[in-house]
């Protein structure tokens, strides 16, 4: 079970390891500090370059497997595992997290030490959830992954980062511990938490769920992830998280936590219930494509640049979640690919509306405008970012979308008609707070002095401009990398496979179908009759 | 209607008499004496069942050392008429009615229930306070030793929350 | 011979008594005074069921709970004289400090 | 027949807790230095732990059936034996703060945790009843020491009244079971045929007597006042010691007694979801620390009645696929147990001479302050939420698993939602902690935490995380088939 | 080293200008002008030779179609993007095009842009848009076309945008890249529509397939025909045809060089070239061609009236680029693509002079660009006047000029066609005098008459060689741009069209059969587009020259007519009051405010209070009183005794919420 050694989990633990000896520092050398948690991140990226050799090409199923039994009642293992799909989301953590750590370099001033212990505590989570094979374990890194976030809005935030990070925890609670009255359950079903054999046994039909409660165990878990992303009613904390997170925060929120919802339906709302899956399609299409035009219009008309931002991720990750829930190789490609190239775009266009925040404290675009005279750098690179965003070819926008929208079409064309509105719709808000912000004259005197990217910021933003030109133009370096998963969780996910798991089930009289509904039906004779 | 039902519903109309009038006396004193009136009225049903040994302690114990305690603090304390002040909601109407019901539901239930009870056989009166005696210093002597330490708790206790303020 | 059920009603009536009078006086000392009430009916319904039973442990379960009760008493009296002292009052509803 | 060395040996633990209390009392006029009774004290909780191993070596029915000792009642001495050794701990400097007297309390403290001791290992009613007299009137007694102070009284008053008044429903009970069934052994009374009405009738007054011990609502209403009003190191005892005591007996009784399994499973389902929208609701809106944490206890009581629903809707209580649900709820016993007892402990401290400072306000940029306290309540507040690597985080896991094993998938849900109401108030702590500027005086000194205090704090963390991370000795020990015996 | 080493290279026409761009837009800013003049004109330049290196290859390889994939771009399942580049007879006519047209503009702007502040950054734009326009059309795939069909619109929103301090710039390119969106949005559709259908996007899979299929019959909405239109929906937002034709006019606030080239030469025109390039489906789709015949010839006569009362010189250009681009819809639309390429060409010359001519007046007038303020510039600036006329010459369709033979052989094309023909030349036709007229009009307006403006304050000048060079070789261009094509009965073969024949095989050869008896009717035919062009130029001559009072008083005359055409018909009106305003209305009260501010967060909000206010109720029920206490335990106990009596009663209501 155990094969190769245990980068998994070192990539999980290093962190930890950092924010351990963060706290022993003394509080006040803020340099130091900073400079010791840049240190750590970046080694952490670059043990997590390692990745890439350990996950061939082409191999289908899990690689790097970690198998520790840590529980023995109800059974749970510390059990790690990554694939082509969780391999880069992975890799995106990591290169994230120095980025957010460079960029809070001199906006950070109060209780420099506690913001970047968080900050690597937080990537530990995620890191945690993306390997995770154990669903108990998932859960864990899931819930793990809130107290950082909560912290870094809520400390380090702006106005109303308090209702903000409340409001976030509280929003993600509400889903995940349904999630986990799901995975309870599945485990009733199947005496297992292990994600993998739990596969297995839908595979070979040991474990058939009769629909209804197939259809509830997908809801369990689907809104908690629905949440997540944020799928389009149960989005409202977003706008307010990002707002009030502070720069690195919403980067990391942005670019990491947003995806662990699309992560969480790729990974185990489609492979552990198909059918439901499919049934539930229609509607998480119809909520993605709603989500997609009406984030994109809503952001449209937002007075304030970070909002706008933040409403562009719903419309983003709608295209993502449309393009998982369209069942088609393609598609999911490009879903996953999205999931990375918005990671990029958007945690760039959060890092420019931060720099824009460390110059003019405040994010309304009516206190900007004309700010390409002042600031023509940060202007350039807005705009390379913003283009980026809408999915100008060659950029790594333009892939995501254009591989979910082909998919889509060639299983829905309607689907994919209605979210390529989304297309025309993302041109329209970038470009007219781009000109907002930037063109015209400079309105505000005090806007005429403003200094253009220091070198650091230059730095930071060149960075990003090259994995974006890099990702758009060289694609198939990712898309080789994570066909076999995709393929993978389709085939899973597809129900005439489940068909055939019921009929064998049903050639085998062990196979036991498992219902939510007639064990209590049975226990409340009982008591009746007694 | 033999003599023992006879003395029965005496002993037991003079007990429910002195619970209500517990009830209904203003004056914490009087109350107190009511109860007394009970106590000796179960005092008596005890003889009746042939409990002598309880009846007499329920006598000397109850009405003898706890009661003469109540007395005592009342006077003590110099507790006047009772006011009738009525802060509670929750103890107006809805007490009344909530109370009512669980007494009547209570009673009602034993009474419909007394059947399984009857079908014991009545042995008659045991009235051996040596067999009590043994029960206690053989078979449940551990609670008996705990009761002893329950007591020291009583005292320790009453020292500790009466004692005046060492100033 | 008086049948046990009678006993028992007559302990549920008197419980019963107790939980009203419980409820219904204001003066913590009478308060008491009708969970001695209850106690008692307690002890009435183990009489007459040892007996009933042709047991004697009933019987020694009254004890106890007499033991029990004055227990109770000497710690109850103590508390009502430190209500006393420090709130000048003993009706209960005055005693509302603590709420919400 | 006269009881044997064995049987003594068997009640040794409470033994010596009550020999110890009678020794301090019997040194009090004596000794005036009050770190020996500290001392003393401490020395005498360990020693009854300790003796609860022995006991548990020499496991078996004591008194021919009125005591039982086996894994479970070890577990429960284990239990209230390191809590009231962590009261001590704590309690030395409170009582040194408010200038009350140390012996008394000691020995009160020993008789409660003695009492606790005979409830947890009774196995036949009237002992469980003088043991829950014992711990009871102890507990009375602790609840009003500080005299001087109105509060403390009053709480003193109310726990009395309507404790002894619930006594008389459990007194009642059990005579009417006595009645039924002609015994207060539970083996004896789970040969006997459960059929009649009066054994039901009893049952439910039983239940109702322990349902107020434990504060399931509708009979909370008690707890926020008593814990509000008395000394916080009592409180840290009640909301710890006393209901695990008396949830120790409800368990051993259905699990003993078929009947009440029968009987039980739909109060205990109306009673869980009652208790815990009770204690969450409630505490959504309190200001005072205090409060709060009574009002979370209850909604902890709740939680834990889930789990007694869960039990009793297996089919015979103590069969094996009830096993994790008892599992469920000793684990959370002792996991709620720690951080209750940590917090308070905090709360206590800081409150500060005469339990000035007990408002939430007052705890305003704790975290600049005093980075340490802050960090150790935050950890308790996140295991009361049921975060990971917390203890309380498997102690809810296991609640749900067994809610969900036995089909009470309604109530599992109904417990989700609470636990996010939950979330609500304990994250308002940690936000006030954290995320607001103090208030000026506030801000000028922070509170000293002596050895003792600090020690309670470390201990109950790291029992925390390590049960959080770890549980697997306490869930092999409690998941033993030979759990009960009977 | 292969022998064809420039094809095998292809890519480097394209990364030339790339390269040009990226070195002037890092470093341009910290050099002087003439560093980065020269990047610029050195790289296009150089991509030019090297274009006809390639070409010269090409004809050398005996033209056979040269394809090569230099690496995949875009890899999922069985889809694959390549950056793959071919050249055919299309590509040799648009690469030189681009290449040759694009140089020329590059030196012309050196001194346009001599005195403007962002020089570099002009300079990289423009060079960018060269590369991906060459992109564009050497392309051999949907989905890089895609990437050049986006990048020309990128680089026109940045050109169009080039002066963002004035709002109306930035405006405009806003408005162009949207506008162009919208086509796109088309486009993608259309390309996922013919993935689905071929499994592939490159050129010669997919016609190799396509041309399997049977013809759709006429007013059938076949696959190929909605993957036809959805192409043309693409074609109509670049290359501004009705209903999207608005960008355009905007597009001049841009400097005019980008105008010129961007604007009226190629960027614009890349929608015929889809077009033509698709040619194998829309021959497939009689459906199709109509609606792009229809269109093309709608636009023609439409924007060619708006052009008739425009004041600014550029907005006429502008509009009669419109209607050209028209013209060459038309022309694909009834099958005559080479006809349609060659106009293109032609087109590309001559109004590529005209707005550099344009420009060069504009220069000439420090900036003035509304007609009614020039008038007898003629003699001033005689170059610039020659050259112009020229270039009106050739777009008035006045033989020998070049525009003549295009214009002629679309018009022919459109009168030989089945699907209602005539109407379609009668159209065209119609056009083209009002084509003459306008343009007449403009270079009276311009050239003749007395000056309008202020002599003393405006010092006219001619421009400098840097400019009037390319002017010069354009308008030899636009002379003998036209001859390649000598339609046969001038006895000369059609060069061209046998040229392009490879490409548009088929359709030509249907052509040849009917050759014979169609020159007579094609000497009539040009013989009455003469006369067309003449009475256009009659008309304007004497409203302009003869009685100049004339023209203002027909205006009146007409006076509802003549400001819906100076308003363009309120089109941009319509557009603003139908979709963006209510768009804008709608985002901000209904889905922001309304339904996600009020709606779902006050809904979330709402719970919390909610639950807050039930805390309060359970706080208030925490009377302080025992009494009230030990009535709660009572009210406990009757619940646990309820339902442990009453259960199989109670059950049923239970069991009824546990479900």
């Amino acid at each position: 079970m155990l094969s190769g050694g245990h980068l998994l989990s070192v990539l999980i633990f290093f962190p930890v390891v950092g924010a351990l000896a963060l706290m022993m520092l003394r509080g006040d050398d803020h340099k130091f500090i900073r400079s010791i948690a840049m240190l750590v991140s970046v080694a952490e990226f670059l043990f997590s370059l390692m990745l890439l050799r350990g996950v061939p090409i082409g191999s289908s199923g899990y690689q790097l497997e970690e198998f520790a039994k840590w529980i023995p009642a109800p059974p749970i293992h510390y059990h790690l595992g990554v694939d082509g799909i969780s391999m880069f989301l992975v890799l995106l953590t990591t290169f994230l997290t120095p980025i957010s750590v460079w960029a809070s370099w001199n906006s950070i001033q109060k209780r420099v030490k506690e913001f970047f212990v968080m900050l690597l505590l937080l990537e530990v989570g995620v890191v945690g959830v993306f390997f995770a094979l154990d669903m108990f374990l998932f859960f864990l890194f899931w819930e793990l992954m809130l107290i950082p976030m909560a912290f870094l809005i809520g400390i380090w935030g702006h106005e109303r980062r308090v209702y903000a990070a409340v409001k976030f925890v509280l929003y993600t609670m509400a889903g995940s511990i349904l999630m986990l009255v799901g995975i309870i359950w599945l485990y009733n079903a199947t005496g297992t938490f292990d994600l993998p054999t739990i596969q297995q046994m839908l595979a070979n039909g040991q474990l058939v769920l009769e629909p209804r409660t197939e259809m509830l165990l997908f809801l369990a878990f689907f809104v908690a992830f629905a949440i997540k992303v944020p799928v389009f009613p149960l989005h409202t904390w977003l706008p307010d998280a990002h707002v009030e997170a502070p720069t690195a925060g919403s980067v990391m929120l942005a670019g990491v936590l947003l995806k662990l919802g699309a992560y969480g339906m790729i990974r185990f709302c489609l492979p552990l219930f198909p059918e439901a899956s499919h049934r539930a399609a229609r509607w998480v299409a119809v909520l993605a494509i709603i989500g997609i035009i009406y984030g994109a219009l809503v952001s449209m008309v937002q007075p304030n640049l970070k909002k706008l931002v933040a409403y562009s991720s719903v419309s983003h990750l709608g295209f993502v979640v449309l393009g998982i829930f369209a069942f088609h190789h393609i598609s999911m490609q490009g879903a996953v690919f999205q999931m990375l190239a918005h990671g990029i775009s958007t945690g760039a266009l959060f890092l420019l509306v931060g720099m824009l925040y460390d110059r003019r404290h405040t994010f309304e675009i009516s206190e900007f405008g004309g700010l390409s005279t002042p600031v023509p750098k940060l202007a350039a690179f807005f705009l390379f970012v913003a283009l980026s965003s809408l999915g100008l070819p060659m950029l790594n926008g333009f892939v995501g979308e254009f591989l979910i929208l082909l998919g889509t079409y060639q299983r829905h064309w309607g689907w994919a008609a209605w979210a390529a509105l989304g297309v025309i719709l993302s041109a329209c808000y970038l470009l007219w707070s781009y000109q907002r912000v930037f063109f015209g004259d400079v309105t505000l005197e005090k806007n005429r002095a403003l200094p253009d990217a220091s070198l650091r910021e230059n730095w930071i933003l060149a960075t990003m401009a090259v994995v974006i030109l890099w990702m758009g133009i060289g694609s198939p370096f990712i898309t080789r990398r994570t066909a076999a998963a995709t393929q993978t969780v389709m085939d899973q996910a597809e129900p005439q496979w489940a068909y055939e798991a019921t009929a064998r089930a049903n050639a085998k009289p062990h196979a036991k179908t498992v219902s939510l509904h007639a064990a209590p039906t049975i226990r409340v004779e009982r008591l009746a009759v007694r | 209607m033999t003599t023992p039902l006879l003395v029965f519903f005496i002993l037991a109309g003079l007990a429910v008499i002195g619970a209500v009038s517990l009830i209904l006396q203003k004056h914490p004193i009087h109350s107190a004496l009511s109860l007394i009136v009970v106590m000796v009225a179960l005092a008596g049903l005890y003889l009746l069942m042939g409990a002598e040994f309880v009846a007499a302690v329920q006598i000397i114990v109850y009405g003898g050392a706890i009661m003469v305690l109540f007395v005592f603090v009342i006077m003590l304390l110099n507790a006047g008429v009772e006011e009738r002040t009525s802060l509670s909601k929750m103890a107006g109407p809805p007490g009344l009615l909530l109370v009512t019901a669980l007494a009547a539901f209570v009673a009602a239930t034993i009474a419909k229930s007394g059947a399984t009870v009857q079908a014991a056989a009545q042995t008659g009166a045991l009235s051996s306070t040596k067999g009590i005696s043994e029960m206690v210093f053989k078979d449940f002597v551990y609670p008996f030793e705990l009761t002893s330490f329950l007591i020291l708790v009583a005292i320790l206790g009453a020292t500790v929350l009466a004692q005046r303020e060492k100033s | 011979m008086v049948p046990t059920n009678y006993y028992v009603i007559l302990s549920a009536i008197l419980f019963g008594l107790g939980v009203f009078a419980f409820i219904f006086k204001r003066n913590v000392i009478t308060i008491f005074m009708s969970i001695e009430l209850m106690l008692n009916a307690v002890n009435l319904a183990f009489v007459a069921f040892s007996q009933a039973l042709g047991k004697l442990d009933g019987q020694v379960f009254v004890l106890f709970v007499i033991v029990v009760a004055a227990a109770e008493a000497a710690v109850g009296l103590g508390i009502i004289i430190l209500i006393a002292r420090n709130r000048q009052t003993l009706n209960v509803e005055r005693v509302d400090l603590l709420k919400l | 027949m006269f009881p044997q060395a064995i049987d003594l040996h068997r009640v040794l633990p409470e033994l010596i807790w009550c020999a110890f209390g009678v020794l301090v009392m019997f040194l009090q006029p004596f000794v005036r230095s009050r770190q020996f009774f500290t001392f003393l004290a401490l020395l005498g909780s360990l020693a009854g732990t300790v003796a609860a191993a022995s006991a548990f070596v020499h496991g078996g029915p004591g008194f021919a059936g009125l005591v039982q000792s086996d894994s479970f009642t070890f577990f429960f001495r284990l239990l209230v034996g390191s809590v009231s050794f962590l009261v001590v701990l704590a309690a030395g400097p409170y009582l040194d703060r408010e200038k009350l007297p140390i012996a008394e309390f000691y020995a009160l403290l020993f008789f409660a945790t003695a009492g606790m001791g005979v409830l947890a290992s009774a196995q036949e009613l009237l002992t469980g009843f003088i043991g829950l007299e014992m711990s009871s009137i102890s507990s009375y007694v602790l609840a009003g020491y500080r005299r001087d102070s109105l509060k403390s009284s009053e709480s003193a008053m109310k726990y009395f009244l309507l404790g002894s008044f619930a006594t008389a429903f459990f007194l009642y009970g059990i005579a009417l079971v006595y009645g039924a069934t002609g015994t207060t052994l539970l083996d004896k009374m789970a040969l006997t045929d459960d059929t009649s009405t009066l054994l039901k009738l009893g049952l439910a007054l039983i239940l109702i007597g322990l349902g107020f011990k434990v504060a399931a609502a509708p009979f909370q209403v008690w707890t926020p006042d008593v814990y509000e009003g008395a000394p916080t190191p009592v409180t840290a005892l009640f909301s710890a010691g006393p209901k695990a005591a008396a949830f120790a007996l409800l368990l051993r009784i259905f699990a003993t007694v078929p009947a009440a399994t029968k009987y039980w499973f739909w109060a205990f389902w109306v009673l869980a979801a009652l208790t815990m929208f009770a204690g969450n609701l409630g505490a959504l809106v309190q200001t005072n620390m205090k409060r709060l944490l009574a009002y979370s206890s209850i909604a902890h009581a709740g939680y834990i009645l889930v789990a007694f629903a869960a039990v009793t809707s297996m089919a015979q209580g103590g069969s094996e696929e009830a096993a994790p649900a008892y599992a469920a709820v000793l684990f959370y016993l002792l996991s709620y147990a720690l951080v209750k007892l940590g917090a308070f402990t905090v709360v206590s401290q800081l409150g500060g001479a005469g339990e000035k400072n007990l408002s939430i306000d007052d705890y305003a940029g704790l975290s600049q302050r005093q980075p340490f306290v802050a960090a150790m309540l935050s950890i308790y507040l996140l295991s009361l939420l049921g975060l990971p690597v917390t203890a309380g985080f498997f102690g809810k896991f296991y609640i749900f698993k067994a809610a969900v094993n036995s089909h009470l998938i309604s109530l599992a849900v109904l417990m989700a939602i609470n636990s996010v109401i939950g979330a609500y108030y304990y994250l308002r702590v940690i936000v006030v902690m954290y995320m607001r500027e103090p208030s000026a005086e506030a801000a000028a000194g922070s509170v000293p935490f002596p050895i003792g205090v600090n020690a309670v704090l470390l201990i109950t963390f790291v029992g925390t995380i390590l049960f959080g991370l770890y549980p697997n000795p306490v869930i092999n020990f409690i998941l033993r088939p030979t759990l009960l015996a009977h | 080293m292969p022998e064809q080493p420039m094809l095998h290279y292809l890519w480097i026409v394209p990364l030339l200008p790339l390269l040009g761009a990226a070195v002037n837009g890092l470093f341009g800013a910290k050099w002087p002008n003439k560093y980065v003049t020269a990047t610029a004109i050195t790289s296009t330049g150089l991509s030019f030779l090297c274009a006809l290196e390639a070409v010269r290859e090409f004809f050398l390889s005996g033209q056979a179609l040269f394809r090569k994939e230099f690496f995949t771009w875009i890899a999922a399942g069985n889809f694959r993007a390549g950056f793959d580049l071919q050249m055919d007879q299309l590509t040799v006519v648009m690469v030189l095009v681009v290449t040759g047209v694009g140089w020329l503009i590059h030196i012309y702007s050196i001194g346009y842009m001599a005195h403007e502040g962002g020089y570099y950054r002009f300079f990289s734009y423009l060079n960018l848009f060269m590369f991906f326009m060459l992109i564009l059309v050497l392309a051999a795939n949907y989905a890089l076309l895609f990437v050049g069909w986006e990048g020309v619109g990128l680089s026109s929103y940045l050109l169009i945008g080039f002066w963002f301090l004035k709002k109306s710039a930035a405006d405009a390119g806003k408005k162009a890249f949207i506008v162009n969106r919208i086509g796109d949005f088309g486009f993608m559709l259309g390309m996922f529509l013919l993935f689905r259908t071929f499994g592939s996007l490159d050129f010669a899979q997919i016609f190799a397939k396509a041309d399997l299929w049977p013809k759709e019959a006429m007013g059938h909405l076949g696959t190929l025909t909605i993957a036809c239109l959805l192409l043309f929906m693409g074609a109509t937002g670049k290359s501004a045809q009705l209903p999207l034709y608005v960008w355009l006019p905007d597009a001049m606030e841009g400097p005019t060089p980008v105008s010129a080239l961007i604007h009226a030469a190629t960027m614009v025109t890349a929608g015929v070239y889809v077009v033509a390039r698709s040619h194998v489906l829309f021959t497939h789709s009689p459906t199709a061609m109509l609606v792009v015949a229809i269109v093309g010839c709608a636009t023609a006569f439409f924007a060619a009236t708006i052009g008739l009362v425009q004041t600014d010189i550029k907005k006429v250009l502008a509009y009669s680029t419109v209607s050209q681009l028209g013209y060459m819809f038309l022309a694909c639309g009834v099958g005559a693509f080479s006809a349609g390429i060659f106009h293109l060409m032609t087109h590309a010359f001559f109004k590529a002079l005209l707005f550099l001519a344009a420009g060069s007046v504009i220069h000439a007038l420090g900036g003035e660009q509304e007609m009614p303020k020039m008038g007898g510039l003629g003699k001033k600036i005689r170059w610039t006047y020659a050259t112009m006329l020229i270039a009106t010459l050739a777009i008035a369709g006045i033989p020998p000029f070049a525009g003549f033979f295009s214009k002629d052989a679309i018009l022919f094309a459109s009168f030989q066609s089945k699907a209602g023909g005539r109407v379609l030349y009668a159209v065209g036709l119609l056009a083209a005098v009002l084509t003459a007229f306008y343009m007449f009009r403009l270079i009276f307006l311009t050239f003749n008459g007395k000056p309008r403006y202020d002599e003393k304050k405006v010092h006219v000048h001619e421009s400098p060689w840097s400019m009037l060079g390319p002017l010069v070789v354009l308008a030899i261009l636009s002379l003998v741009g036209g001859w390649f094509a000598l339609p046969a009965f001038y006895g000369g073969p059609d060069y061209f069209a046998n040229f392009l024949g490879p490409v548009f095989g088929a359709r030509e050869t249907v052509e040849a059969g009917a050759e014979a008896a169609a020159h007579q009717l094609e000497l009539i035919l040009s013989g009455v587009a003469v006369v067309a062009a003449l009475i256009g130029l009659a008309v304007a001559y004497w409203l302009y020259i003869k009685n100049p009072r004339k023209a203002d008083d027909v205006a009146k005359s007409m006076k509802p007519a003549y400001t819906t055409l100076l308003n363009k018909y309120y089109v941009d009106e319509l557009y603003a009051a139908a979709v963006v305003r209510p768009l804008v209305w709608l985002s901000t009260n209904v889905f922001w405010k309304a339904a996600d501010v009020a709606g779902i967060d006050g809904t979330v909000n709402g719970i919390a209070h909610g639950a807050s206010a039930i805390g309060d109720g359970v706080r208030h029920s925490q009377s302080g009183n025992t009494r009230s206490y030990a009535v709660w335990v009572v009210a406990g106990a009757i619940i646990v005794l309820a339902v442990i009596f009453f259960w199989p009663s109670a059950s049923k209501i239970a069991v009824g919420l546990v479900r």
